[in-house]
């Protein structure tokens, strides 16, 4: 049973490696920045599946962490790099 | 091989990029980045020389070494990045060093 | 107990699945509010199919109401996100793909 | 110690050093913030993987949390608008 959360954790591993691609390639930087949330969503199921499988009930604790600050680099990003005063000559990149 | 020495050679790799990075580049804010690479190699080092029996508990001292390094880590990377906007309020550059000119002729 | 385990196992397949589409939809989808779309639904509905999963082994009531509440927390945050990337992307004046999207012409 | 935990490992270790690579060898300023924000996201998966879950805690706060909001901030105020010209040819290395 633990070889199978390990299983579907290195699944979704590989789907955060493939995810990558779109900050290698995201064409303006809002697109980069998604890619950081869906790395906490991700990163939130692989704590938990990683918590049945190691016997480490403290890691919902990291995955809660994890849900929380997860969006404050996205909600810091518009904030304080993309404002939208600057943003016609963010959108030409 | 086992999975910690697997690890404490990730951070050795880790370690060489970083100080690579930090000495060939001159934008502070690269510079930043490369030193917080090369803690993250030294702590993943130190966490993984912390399993010396196998199957036993990890050594405890260790892991609070790094915990407090983690802390120190984010402050200075805190302090430097202030710096770095005050310098770039006054003269409008990211480099301490600029590489177009010689830098025997300066003072200070 | 065997039963519940067969669901349990159902559930994080289940929510696999949903990872999987979330991450295909970030690679294949053409503007940044699909992309926004398949993050913050695909993964989230993941997220709580994995979460239910794993709530019928859980150990005890605080675990599976942890469980619970990581879930909402990750839907709030992620509803909070969602909206303040895509109202400034619209504001910004990034233009939304309309009508029929052909896959050859990648934008 | 099975294979499963030897693939995970090998993943987990593989995109780490990639992401460092490539976030030291960015020319774009933001991407390389990007890439580091989610470099300190394996690294929070790296601690759980070698028992260390008060580390991954700290990791995740930090990492997730501060940093990131820290270096965008940064970031961009240094590419704001300024009647300064930007010294360009210290990006080139």
């Amino acid at each position: 049973m633990n070889d199978f959360y390990l299983a579907v954790s290195a699944f979704l591993l590989v789907n955060i490696l493939v995810g990558l691609v779109r900050i290698l390639r995201g064409p303006t930087p809002p697109d980069r920045m998604l890619m950081a949330q869906m790395f906490g969503t991700t990163g939130v199921g692989i704590l938990l599946l990683l918590s049945e499988a190691m016997g480490l009930p403290v890691l919902r604790d990291v995955a809660l962490l994890f849900a929380l600050l997860g969006a404050l680099a996205t909600v810091s990003f518009v904030r304080r790099y993309w404002p939208v005063e600057f943003a016609e000559e963010e959108s030409k990149e | 091989m086992n999975q910690p020495t697997w690890y404490a050679l990730t951070g050795v790799i880790l370690f060489s990029m970083g100080i690579h990075a930090f000495v060939i580049r001159t934008h502070l804010v690269r510079r930043i980045l490369a030193f917080n690479i090369m803690g993250s190699g030294v702590f993943l080092l130190l966490v993984a020389i912390a399993h010396r029996i196998p199957g036993a508990a990890p050594d405890p001292v260790p892991h609070a070494l790094v915990l407090t390094g983690i802390v120190v880590s984010v402050s200075f990377t805190a302090f430097g990045l202030v710096l770095l906007k005050k310098i770039y309020a006054k003269t409008g550059k990211t480099a301490l060093i600029d590489p177009t000119e010689s830098t025997s002729d300066q003072t200070n | 107990m065997m039963f519940e385990e067969w669901i349990s196992s159902a559930l994080v397949c289940a929510g696999a699945f949903f990872y999987l589409a979330g991450t295909l939809g970030m690679l294949r989808f053409p503007d940044i509010y699909t992309r926004l779309h398949a993050v913050t639904k695909a993964d989230n509905l993941g997220l709580g199919l994995l979460a239910a999963g794993l709530m019928l082994r859980a150990e005890s009531w605080p675990a599976m109401i942890k469980l619970a509440l990581i879930w909402m927390l990750a839907l709030v945050t992620s509803a909070t996100a969602c909206y303040l990337v895509a109202n400034n992307a619209l504001r910004a004046g990034l233009p939304p793909v309309l009508g029929r999207y052909r896959s050859g012409s990648r934008p | 110690m099975t294979a499963l935990t030897w693939i995970f490992d090998g993943l987990l270790t593989a995109a780490m050093v990639y992401l460092a690579w490539s976030l030291l060898s960015e020319r774009d300023l933001f991407k390389a913030v990007v890439l580091f924000i989610a470099f300190g996201l394996l690294m929070a998966l790296a601690w759980v993987r070698l028992r260390a879950p008060d580390i991954a805690l700290a990791e995740a706060a930090i990492s997730a949390g501060l940093s990131g909001v820290l270096l965008l901030d940064a970031v961009g105020a240094i590419r704001s608008p300024n009647p300064v010209p930007e010294d360009t040819s210290s990006d080139s290395g």
